[in-house]
């Protein structure tokens, strides 16, 4: 497949590799801020190829981690007392709520779905106009776009059974959140390159500004990682702190116009809880009033109380980056996929899912007793 | 975040009255609907990265071989890789 | 298709009584004939000799029709594979069939051909069986069970303690087909254009691999539910040896692999039909391979990793750009990974 | 009970991976533990000899918990049964569920020990299986299918070309139980008694009949749906032959028959499971009802009618006043009469 | 069972009989009118052991049988297109409707439900509120106390989502249809004992009268039957004609006065059409206006098309006891139980049916292809 | 029509603020709720005829015996059947 069977060339990697080891001279400490990125790095056994100086740690980019157990509540309340259609992403649907997940709410008869696009969910209104269709839209910037257009659709198909339960994070804040951290000891982001297609690189110069660290721009792929890691190391090691972009096939300086104008016409960004996290100021976007209709937390008043997040689960050390998933207490003992205690070891994207899945690390546990 | 895949367009349709654009968009040679609203300038040949159903992006071919010839700007390698030129066209 | 008084099956079909005679006598008996199918008692009697393969299977695919196939023609694949990767010839299979009421005569009668011709295509024969007919909203149109009694091949040495260190891995065909060409049908996921499923009968090419090879296949298995990294990493922790595989020698087709990607799923861990896994001695792996190339169902066939005694109960995979990470059983069901 | 993670079945424990090794592993094959039962391989290698029956049955009960039984027991006593119709020893069983998401691992577990008791109080073992999660709504909580081989008895001569005009018509034990106790306990027809059903294995009884009688018993049959009815109805359409039955000897439990005549239920066409019906030579009909009324499960044995020449392919009851008619198969599923 | 087992005592049985064939000197055509009595007398075998000049005539007091096309179209409706739950007494969910069953209907998705009692339907009423509950009421003057009952308990309840479908026939009415066919050759009637349980003897001395035709009130059970007709053949012989009480132990003159006081606060008489027969004068029920909440009739506004009665069956000649099930050309060829061209071969109190399981005339038939 | 069988009341209770009466009802040993709302009279251990959960009658003892003593007035036998003395009780 092209534009992504090139970037996963081993002759390829294996330069990058050898230009980062020559480039490296000292440890430093990067964390990738997105989830998929993890995923790859994990994936494709990067995180063991790199030189030991460089040190990957695993950010909040993750939004099914982030969503707040209360968010997922009132997704539950929705599909078991409400009755309506609730759909979503696949993996939104295994995170535990403070009682259940969602495909425990559809094991015990709930009608939960999973669909590809949020666009799907809108034609499934169409067909159902006798039932409500909520879609529970989760997603970092690049994923706003397709749920404000789901909005737009069934606004424009004259649809009254249709609305989101919006779960939406950004990024520069989480960053800014990350940095702020006392105990955080980051000194280079790889941003994420698909929330950068939407959003464009504008928004890091002020951040690279404030705290003095590279940001590159990075894809998905081994080689692209490997390139962002590589022009990171660059920087810092050069004494450096430029925004950088190693993505520039998809990510263009300003962004994606049509995607912004289509968010900013749906959305407006507000204060929002991250699960693991807290409360991070002006770092979400909620639906504007003007499509109040279409916003499920309005058309269904639901007031689910807070539950407390688990005591034991230490998500918010590894989503800040300042503990990884192999040092929490619980990884692979009380806390596995099959029985997350926390959200990171839910979503394939989560970096305790990550690490449990396909990282070395796990030769040192107990194996599984299965 | 944001499993996001660059595909091929196929063909271009157009739905609400021309008022939306929808591709088929070839992904290794298996076809999926994609809505072209974020991408206006999108073209039948074009790769446009797709995301949840909605194309986010257009790839740029000139850009796209910037990182095989990174190395070879730095003055890392002597020829630039050719890996991009090794690969067919997407089905 | 049989001419008929009904056009769906309707629960009276399912009492027992007049209704399920007729409807096994429209045509089912016919269709599926043999000299040891009674169709006047509840069970056959068979002759059988020695050693026997008996393996069970309940098939409850949605939807039942798919590319490539329906449930009649994968309940009966399904059942000769697994009595195959017991090192057996497939011989007999009971067929039983749990109906929702509402299904139509005429997707009956569909499955019931594909099944006919599945037996015929395997060398089988249906000689006992059952139908229940259960409320509409109580099933999912027609669940299939198939058992299956095989004489075993006298040259099968098959067992997981007949693994050593140094074994070879052996796929037989691409990955992923079969589990894809379902999803790409699912409701709110599918695709444009249709993947087939692989699902056949792979009797011929184990019985190949056991007439010249015999005891030098250590292993078979059909990595169907829960895919290839699931049966590996059984076989890792039943020997408690570890296995190497390697990304790159791994068969997937192109638009197999472009839905995987799409849908965020790895193909180790879709479900499979049409292929199975051997472990074989290292000594012959080559030859192996080369045997089953010549069969068009194993026209991809690969070595993709061995077992190792590094890394015990572990398999730990080496990615396309050389890197290494450790490959686990399928933790629930498989779900798309999309954002 | 194991402790578990789990309290429902979920999909996941379906999806052949890391789920359904644990729901195996934390003690389904404990408690089914036998030599052949092989945990690791998806079917088993058993050592038959000479003529073995083969027979299948689904299990689609609702409620699966009922008064006297649940559709565990009788998965595996109906199979049981089947095999001691064809005149076999019972051995060996595979066992396939098929599992609505949602089941309580409690309801589970008691299915799976009342599996274990009956296949020890049938002599048989779980050999096989196989575990299918459908979606919530997709299925009726559980569906098993059992499918059995046993070896046949050395002395058993069983099929309906042995009946001849005189042979007598025996049922084991009384009529209607199970079916009564199922319909009693549904939703808009429940008694506030409850009639236990009767669900119980039938080999040894049966095994008794052969080793004393050999070839003087004709056929065996066990009249499950479609009732004793059907069983007369196929066995005269299938031999030619007219049968005759009498009412006044038919046994029913007083009970059952209250429960019939509120319902307007004939408990010929009433489904039965723990009963069998035997054509007998004429010379030991009444050696055969005292033989059978021996064994507890058959305390009310009798003979209830004849095979005769007269109205071939026709079954005639005479009434309990004298008066005579025809007795035809179930038509349709049974629904109460009540208006 | 006391009161049951007693009446079925062949001693009795056929001391009766003898005296029966003592008494009768030359043919007498006599209808029962009930279907539990047909299917009693079939079931028995009675009709075979009655002495050759007794005609027994089977008549219209099938309520099944005479529930009109259009009545279970319009339930059929109800349960598929708006979404009821739609219970009924079991052998009412076989009755071909234009198109299919309700059975049919149910196979193809539609809530409908069978119940041993009305009052059961009131209560899943209560269980459903989010459902709307309708209850088939099919029955001769016997089962209209129950449905009218239904309706009081409903009404307490302060149930909104429960409704009646009235199918209410009466026997007198019937009786008078059958004596003014031209083609009519009754000589007396079995009256139907469990109608007049309900509406006592009262009704029938005008009817006695108007036509000079014995009609002697009887049971269900064999020795039952057999009295009265030994009764009613001792009134033709003695060329007498007037009312008679076989089943004294049950049915008083004056009826039942609760059930009848119950029947009028919710029942009101009106013209009807029967299955087969076509409209009988003042022969109904239909619900009052005071319970008007109650009835699916006006709560649900349904208009169904009439459709035309199979050419084929002779369902109506059947029902007027002009012809013998095993007279009409489809018996037992197009038409079969599993696949009835009329309703008298569905319900098993149905003549067609009767005739079709127990009747030995079946022996004249082809046999089924099995 | 209307299938209607005898069974002996076992106990009744009162629904409804006490407005309706419910008996369990024994027919041969199994026991069903009818209601008693037609027979108001009707008390433990009477039979009443139930037809579809509503009891419509109580049987009567001396009437029910006129069927097997009506032979006997008749002259046409000599002796009344003693069938129902034969029978036991119901349970
Ligand atoms: S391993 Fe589990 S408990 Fe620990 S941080 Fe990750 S999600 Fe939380
Ligand atoms: S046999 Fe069938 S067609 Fe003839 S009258 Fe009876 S119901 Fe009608
Ligand atoms: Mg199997
Ligand atoms: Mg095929
Ligand atoms: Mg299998
Ligand atoms: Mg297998
Ligand atoms: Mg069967
Ligand atoms: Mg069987
Ligand atoms: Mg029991
Ligand atoms: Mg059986
Ligand atoms: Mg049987
Ligand atoms: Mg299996």
């Amino acid at each position: 497949m092209k534009f992504l069977t090139e970037y996963r060339s081993p002759e390829l990697a294996e330069r990058y590799l050898e230009e980062i080891k020559k480039t490296v001279t000292r440890p430093w400490t990067i964390m990738e801020v997105c989830g998929g990125q993890t995923h790859s790095l994990v994936k494709n056994g990067i995180l063991n190829m790199l030189p030991p100086e460089i040190n990957m740690v695993h950010g909040p980019g993750c939004p099914v981690c982030v969503t707040p157990i209360n968010l997922i509540d009132k997704a539950l309340y929705l599909a078991e007392e409400k009755g309506v259609i609730l759909c979503s992403f696949g993996d939104m649907l295994r995170v535990p709520g403070s009682e259940k997940s969602l495909l425990q709410a559809k094991a015990g008869g709930a009608d939960v779905r999973i669909l590809y696009s949020p666009l799907e969910a809108v034609k499934l209104a169409k067909e159902n106009p006798d039932k409500e269709v909520v879609f529970f839209a989760v997603g970092f910037e690049t994923t706003a776009p397709a749920n404000a257009l789901s909005v737009i659709h069934a606004h424009r198909l004259g649809l009254h059974n249709y609305s989101i339960l919006a779960s939406h994070v950004l990024v520069p804040p989480a960053i800014e959140a990350v940095m702020n951290d006392e105990e955080s000891n980051i000194e280079a982001f790889l941003a994420a390159g698909h929330v950068c297609t939407i959003m464009g690189i504008d928004e890091y110069y002020p951040l690279v500004d404030k705290f003095r660290i590279p940001m590159v721009v990075t894809g998905f792929e081994p080689v692209d990682l490997l390139q962002g890691i590589l022009m990171t190391v660059k920087q810092l090691e050069a004494g450096e702190a430029k925004v950088e972009n190693q993505y520039s096939r998809v990510v263009r300086s300003e962004g994606n116009p049509e995607a912004i104008k289509v968010i900013e016409k749906v959305f407006q960004i507000n204060d929002r809880e991250w699960r693991g996290i807290g409360t991070i100021p002006m770092s979400g976007y909620e639906v504007r009033k003007e499509f109040a209709a279409f916003d499920a937390n309005l058309k269904f008043d639901v007031q689910i109380e807070k539950t407390p997040e688990s005591e034991e689960c230490i998500a918010g050390l590894v989503l800040k980056g300042i503990k990884k998933p192999n040092e929490c207490p619980q990884f692979g003992k009380k806390c596995k996929p099959e029985m997350p205690l926390g959200a990171p070891m839910v979503s394939s994207e989560g970096a305790c899912a990550a690490y449990y899945h396909f990282h070395q690390a796990i030769q040192d546990l107990e194996m599984v007793n299965v | 975040m944001c499993l996001a895949i660059p595909g091929k367009i196929k063909s271009i349709e157009s739905q609400y009255d021309g008022l939306v654009r929808i591709a088929k968009v070839s992904f290794g040679g298996i076809i999926k609907e994609a809505s072209l609203e974020m991408v206006p300038h999108a073209k039948v040949e074009d790769y446009v990265l797709v995301h949840v159903g909605v194309a986010i992006s257009v790839v740029d071919e000139d850009e796209a071989r910037k990182t095989f010839q990174y190395l070879k700007e730095m003055g890392e390698v002597e020829e630039e890789l050719n890996i991009s030129e090794m690969l067919p066209d997407d089905i | 298709m049989p001419k008929l008084d009904f056009d769906v099956i309707t629960l009276g079909h399912g009492s027992g009584g007049l209704l399920t005679n007729k409807l096994l006598d429209s045509g089912v008996f016919d269709l599926l004939q043999n000299d040891l199918l009674d169709k006047r008692h509840d069970g056959a009697t068979l002759s059988l000799q020695g050693a026997t393969a008996f393996t069970t299977d309940s098939f409850v695919i949605s939807p039942i029709f798919f590319p490539g196939g329906n449930i009649g023609e994968l309940a009966v694949n399904g059942t000769v594979n697994d009595l195959a990767m017991c090192g057996a010839i497939p011989q007999y299979l009971s067929l039983s069939f749990i109906i929702e009421e509402g299904l139509r005569m005429e997707d009956f009668w569909k499955i019931l051909v594909s099944i006919k011709f599945a037996c015929e295509a395997a060398g089988v024969q249906v000689v006992t069986g059952d139908t229940k007919v259960v409320e509409r909203g109580k099933g999912d149109q027609i669940f299939i069970n198939t058992t299956g009694v095989g004489r075993l091949h006298e040259r099968a040495r098959i067992g997981t303690d007949r693994i050593r260190p140094g074994d070879q891995i052996i796929v037989s065909d691409q990955l992923a087909t079969h589990g894809i060409a379902i999803m790409s049908v699912r409701k709110g996921l599918e695709f444009e254009t249709s993947i087939e499923s692989d699902t056949r009968p792979l009797h011929r090419p184990v019985r190949m691999l056991l007439d010249n090879f015999g005891p030098e296949i250590h292993l078979l298995r059909d990595p169907t539910r829960g895919g290839v990294a699931t049966v590996l990493s059984e076989i890792a922790r039943d020997t408690r040896l570890g296995i190497d595989i390697r990304q790159k020698d791994i068969p997937v087709a192109e638009q197999v692999s472009g839905a995987c990607e799409i849908l965020g799923l790895d193909p180790l861990y879709v479900a499979n039909e049409g292929i199975f896994l051997t472990v074989a001695d290292a000594s012959v792996a080559d030859r192996v391979v080369d045997q089953l190339r010549q069969d068009p169902a194993c026209r991809h066939a690969a070595v993709i990793g061995e077992v190792v005694e590094a890394h015990p109960r572990q398999v730990v995979l080496t990615s396309g750009i050389g890197g290494k990470r450790v490959v686990n059983m399928l933790t629930g069901e498989q779900l798309p990974r999309i954002c």
